[in-house]
């Protein structure tokens, strides 16, 4: 089983920068000419006016390493030992911009006029600092608990359990666990199964009026992914390999991916690459189950709400999980007043603790200082109740308006869903 | 003298270090290559690369304020250099005889002018934003603005040898211009190519998740 | 030394630009440039007068006096000429001349102009006397040779005439008491005389139109 | 005895009738004319040659040769022209230069530069916005440029052919106007760009008399009070606005000689032109020396985008105390931008009255 790295090992990292080097970074880095513009679209830069913390700068380590390895001046000025090689210093300071100040939101990549993924060349960079252990305490001891325990948050298959007694008492159904042959598998991040049990609940609910069969894996029900997040494929690779392993084992059609961002990303996107091969299974959303459900009439309300509801959209699920239409018309379904923030959809700024931000306690007052941008973005609106559909989004949302005294509820898609749900009449056959 | 080594065997070596060069530095970005995404598509990424290709050549949505200095401006500099650079009479004189064998129609003498006053315009409003704005000089290299001073260098001596009808002016703009090219595949200036690749890239990665980018 | 000078007779000018024809040849002057062109007023109106005009070769000349580069020069016969290799082509000896007598190659936006022309008293420039590049840049330099310029010896009434001041103004002083006798103001002795000798380069007391 | 008398009386009054005759005769044409009135007596010649010269407003001619002017005789304004450039511009225009420069040596002598009283106090007051800064950079570069090749043209046949001989100046000339016609038609772009970036706190009010009555504070222990721009400041405003907007007005006239636009514009063009010009860079090497190498503190507000608190309360004390009620003294060296970005701040910080920061 690969191992968290904690010990520094510098030219272990330079060397991972250079192997990480493909045909893009090559062609981003040749194309970069330093125009500033993706700092306007990040919102460290945006909230807190620091230079410091212009997307393109924050792979600075990687980019004097591309200029070294792969042009002509940069060759001959560390032959002549003119350019300085990227140091010890150097991956200290860098490990806060690319940890601290990134949350791998993207926003910055579709800003660029000459087409650089600076997401992309991030995760790259955080590739190599995870290598030469130059990662925040707070991600090494997630990725741990993650390894060793199977969730980054440290809880176990009981804690699950509990939860799910808890749903069987409210809803008088069985909760499948570990059914051979269901059509779908569902997965939950640690924070639901700790603080939003109700999605649980919601999902049986759903599940139960579209009369689709489902069940919960025993064997892997995390679906978070800390490797993606510090940065180190191996270990994202176990652990996405747990889900695969499982739901192969299962023979289920779909393994759903629950509200949470990074957690989509990790096994709709990264799974094949990180294991060499398409898995007998499809990834989906569950915002795209619902809307399939809704599409397909399985999934029917009984009533609806005027209160001014709006939809924070999770950056991994929409801008770089190409989940935008789904919750839009699930929310049309169920509020009748639903209005969006400025930016919403693809440009919708992030919570400001996506990509492993919010797993570092040191970040907190970074974060909260860069949660200005969602407050205008919510005065501008000024809702009743606010909307997302990731968990991690959910929990800095509610912790940045907490901050702001706003007396905002935040709540899941999903359990939106649930409260409407039409009693009774249910589909299963 | 000076004319004839200029224009004669300087122009071949600029030209060839130029094109060598080029190839070179972008056979270099594909030596690498990518890693074929096993993960099923929504979408080609074909189609995401060729509307990416165009798309970025505009701000995203929403963020046409945040950029607006650098649209207007950059578009100022890099449309009036193009039409400098290839429907300048002379220029397309040159191309005619010394290198396609064909030629278009110049434009005429003050629409020429007048794209080298936006060109020169442009390029100063950028350079200056880049020395002013603490993330542009925070990120920029000796390489961005020895880029900037070449071309503007070039730019200045063309205009010069064009009003004077002096053939050691024309000269002198041989000279900066083969200077400008053999730089060119060490620098900066090769975003001129490899912009069409970064955006085709992330196009296509995008579009496979079905996002327009 | 003489002072040459142009003197067109409105009485006589029929405005059949053959000055401005035989200068444009004798010159090889590009297109678009005269250095010599025929106006009338009233034309068609039975007051028509045409009058020939060039650079009058002043004898305080304004092109020269607000020539930036300082690039005019009057020779000793009281031409007045300018150097081309020193024009910068701004414009401003065509602002402050009277008969609008610089020309510029160039009508081109921004005020490129070219290199600043005009009459040269067939006198060439400041190159060597009858060179192919003093040809080539200012035209002919038929003083040199002893010839004056050909414009006035072109004209078919001798309306225009060429030469030292001070004979032209005899001759045209001459014409002006005959036209005023009546009787004989319109013979043909009067009016056109015999031309006069012409030869060496001492233009002293030598007019293109002698009585 | 009688006799004689009377024979001398006679011959005196037959003399004084002679000579009055004498001199009274020639008269009775010009009388006779002056009663049949003006234009009996025609002379063919002067109308002709009053056409040619247009006078009494009579038209041009008609001309084979077609160019701009090609029907016109006589131009009867070059000669004005030539009399405004030679004898009023480049003289008095020079004497300005000369006279402005010998009085800001003077002005340096005598107060040297003007300190910073306080000292530094380390604390950063914002400025001016990156955008301002570009522009105003953007357009002092062209003006720079502008002013050395045109005072090349106007003063280099005096000054720099001694220097340079006639075929050194002639190539200095022409690159001159070749760069002053290149760079001239980017200035109408910077003159409006400065007018959007800086209109907002330079209109004038009652503070500005009171500045100008205490010479702007420039004297020793004599301060002046002033807000975000002081009435030298504003002035300056002012004249970049209006001069700049004629330089650039005329300069086009003259730099585009390809829409048939004749002597007379052109002359007028040149006139306002050059007049402009002189003032304009005049003034700059006012406003060039005190912010620069005259004042201590005044650089950075250009180059850094903000001043030391100090500066600020020495030279702006009003503004100073409007930025200090908002908060923002001692903040980010680029917390302009910052405000900026933040649409629902209410900040303006250029001097209006009762500019304020709203509690976000």
């Amino acid at each position: 089983m690969p191992e968290v790295v904690t010990e520094h090992n510098v030219e272990r990292g330079k060397e991972v920068l250079k192997s990480q080097i493909d045909a893009k970074i090559a062609s981003y880095f040749s194309s970069c000419v330093h125009c500033g513009l993706c700092a306007e679209a990040c919102l460290f830069y945006t909230e807190t006016g620091d230079p410091r913390y212009t997307p393109i700068y924050k792979v600075e380590p990687m980019r004097r390493v591309w200029q070294q390895e792969n042009t002509f001046w940069g060759k001959l000025g560390k032959g002549l030992g003119i350019l300085k090689e990227v140091t010890e210093q150097d991956f200290a300071e860098w490990q806060e911009m690319l940890y601290e100040s990134c949350t791998l939101c993207g926003r910055c990549s579709m800003v660029c006029p000459v087409g650089n993924d600076i997401a992309y060349m991030i995760r790259k960079s955080r590739e190599a600092f995870a290598a030469a252990g130059y990662t925040p305490e707070g991600l090494q001891g997630a990725t741990r608990r993650a390894l060793e325990i199977g969730s980054p948050m440290g809880i176990t298959l009981h804690t699950l359990e509990a939860q799910i007694k808890h749903v069987e008492k409210a809803t008088g159904w069985e909760m499948p666990m570990d059914q051979q042959g269901a059509d779908y598998m569902v997965l939950f991040s640690s924070m639901e199964v700790v603080n939003f049990p109700e999605y649980i609940e919601a999902i049986a609910r759903i599940f139960h009026q579209a009369g689709r069969t489902w069940t919960i894996s025993s064997k892997a029900f995390e679906a978070t992914n800390s490797g993606i997040q510090i940065g180190d494929s191996g270990i994202a690779r176990e652990l996405v390999s747990r889900v695969v392993n499982a739901a192969e084992e299962l023979g289920v059609k779909y393994v759903i991916s629950p509200e949470c961002g990074h957690a989509f990303m990790a096994i709709r996107w990264d799974a094949p690459n990180l294991i060499g091969r398409k898995p007998n299974f499809d990834v989906v959303h569950i915002l795209e189950v619902l809307d399939q459900f809704r599409a397909e009439g399985r999934l029917k309300v009984d009533s609806t709400t005027d209160e001014r509801l709006t939809f924070h959209d999770p950056c991994q699920i929409v801008r770089r999980g190409g989940v935008v239409e789904p919750q839009r018309n699930l929310m049309h379904m169920v509020a009748t007043n639903f209005v969006e923030m400025p930016d919403a959809g693809v440009m919708n700024w992030c919570c400001g603790g996506g990509g492993g931000v919010s797993a570092q306690e040191e970040t907190e007052e970074l974060r909260l200082k860069v949660f200005e941008r969602k407050k205008r973005q919510l005065n501008a609106v000024k809702p009743d109740r606010l909307v997302t559909a990731c968990a991690n989004c959910r929990i800095i949302l509610e912790e940045g308006l907490e901050h702001n005294e706003m007396d905002l509820e935040v709540i899941g898609l999903t359990e939106l869903l649930a409260e409407h749900l039409a009693e009774g009449d249910t589909a299963a056959k | 003298m000076f004319l004839e080594f200029v224009e004669g065997p300087l122009w071949y070596i600029a030209l060839t270090i130029f094109v060598v060069g080029v190839v070179l530095r972008l056979l270099d970005v594909f030596r690498s290559g990518v890693r074929t995404d096993l993960a099923p598509p929504r979408r080609e990424g074909l189609g995401g690369a060729l509307r990416t290709l165009v798309t970025r050549s505009w701000t995203a949505p929403g963020f046409t304020r945040g950029a607006a200095f650098h649209l207007v401006a950059g578009y100022m500099f890099h449309l009036g250099l193009f039409v400098l650079l290839f429907f300048a009479a002379p220029h397309v004189l040159f191309i005619e005889e010394r290198l396609l064998g064909f030629g278009w129609t110049p434009v005429p003498y003050w629409a020429f002018i007048l794209a080298a006053n936006f060109a020169f315009a442009g390029l100063i409003l950028v350079w200056l934003r880049r020395v002013m704005h603490p993330v542009m000089r925070r990120i920029s290299t000796l390489d961005d603005h020895l880029a900037v001073i070449l071309t503007f260098i070039a730019m200045f001596t063309g205009c010069m040898a064009l009003f004077q009808h002096h053939d050691s002016l024309r000269a002198i703009h041989m000279l900066t211009v083969e200077v400008l090219m053999i730089y060119f595949p060490f620098s900066r200036l090769m975003h001129a190519f490899t912009f069409a690749i970064s955006r085709s890239y992330t196009g296509a990665a995008m579009a496979r998740k079905g996002i327009n980018a | 030394m003489a002072r040459m000078k142009f003197l067109c007779d409105a009485e006589r000018c029929i405005e059949c630009n053959g000055c401005v024809t035989a200068c444009k040849n004798e010159n090889e002057v590009p297109w678009g440039i005269n250095r010599r062109r025929v106006v009338s007023i009233n034309d068609g109106s039975p007051g028509e007068r045409s009058l020939s005009v060039a650079c009058m070769h002043c004898s305080d000349a304004p092109c020269s006096a607000v020539c930036p580069v300082d690039c005019f020069y009057t020779t000793d016969d009281g031409v007045v000429l300018h150097d081309k290799d020193i024009c910068i082509g701004c414009g401003y000896c065509f602002y402050a001349c009277p008969f609008g007598a610089p020309q510029f190659p160039e009508g081109g936006a921004y005020g490129s102009r070219g290199k600043m022309d005009k009459c040269t008293f067939c006198a060439g420039g400041p190159l060597p006397d009858n060179s192919a590049e003093e040809f080539r840049e200012y035209g002919s330099n038929r003083l040199a040779q002893g010839k004056l310029p050909l414009c006035a010896e072109m004209c078919a009434t001798k309306a225009l005439l060429a030469g030292d001041g001070n004979v032209v103004s005899d001759i045209f002083r001459q014409r002006s008491v005959g036209r005023a006798s009546p009787g004989i103001a319109w013979a043909w002795g009067v009016a056109y005389g015999k031309p006069g000798i012409r030869s060496g380069r001492d233009m002293s007391g030598k007019a293109s139109s002698e009585e | 005895m009688n006799k004689n008398a009377k024979k001398r009386t006679v011959m005196r009054r037959v003399l004084v009738l002679i000579l009055s005759l004498v001199i009274i005769l020639p008269l009775i044409p010009y009388a006779v004319a002056l009663v049949d009135g003006p234009g009996a007596v025609p002379n063919p010649g002067a109308q002709l040659w009053n056409e040619v010269r247009q006078r009494d407003g009579a038209s041009a001619g008609v001309s084979q040769v077609q160019a701009v002017d090609g029907s016109v005789f006589i131009n009867p304004y070059g000669e004005r022209w030539r009399q405004f450039r030679m004898q009023q511009l480049v003289p008095i225009g020079g004497w300005l230069l000369v006279g402005v420069t010998a009085f800001i040596a003077l002005f340096r002598l005598i107060r040297g530069k003007v300190p910073l009283e306080g000292g530094r106090s380390g604390k950063l007051v914002p400025r001016f916005s990156v955008n301002q800064r570009v522009v105003h950079w953007f357009a002092g570069t062209i003006f720079v440029i502008e002013a050395v090749t045109g005072l090349v043209l106007l003063y280099g046949r005096f000054v720099l052919i001694p220097l340079l001989g006639p075929e050194g100046f002639s190539a200095t000339a022409a690159a001159s106007k070749e760069i002053h016609n290149l760079f001239g038609p980017i200035f109408p772009l910077a003159v409006v760009l400065m007018i959007l970036l800086f209109l907002r706190g330079n209109s004038p009010n009652m503070v500005d008399v009171k500045w100008f009555a205490k010479a702007g504070g420039l004297l020793k222990g004599m301060p002046a009070s002033s807000g975000y721009y002081n009435g030298g400041q504003k002035s300056w405003f002012w004249m970049v606005v209006v001069f700049g907007i004629a330089i650039s007005g005329s300069g086009l006239v003259l730099n585009f000689p390809v829409f048939g636009q004749g002597r007379e514009i052109m002359e007028w063009a040149h006139v306002v032109h050059g007049v402009v010009a002189i003032l304009f860079i005049t003034a700059s090497l006012g406003h060039i020396y005190i912010g620069t190498i005259g004042m201590e503190g005044a650089i950075e507000a250009m180059t850094q985008g903000y001043v030391d608190a100090n500066w600020a309360k020495e030279h702006h004390d009003l503004w100073f105390a409007e930025m200090e009620k908002a908060g923002m003294v001692g903040v980010a060296p680029n917390a302009l931008e910052e405000v900026k970005r933040h649409d629902d701040i209410d900040f303006k910080g250029f001097g209006s009255p009762g500019a304020k920061q709203k509690e976000g």
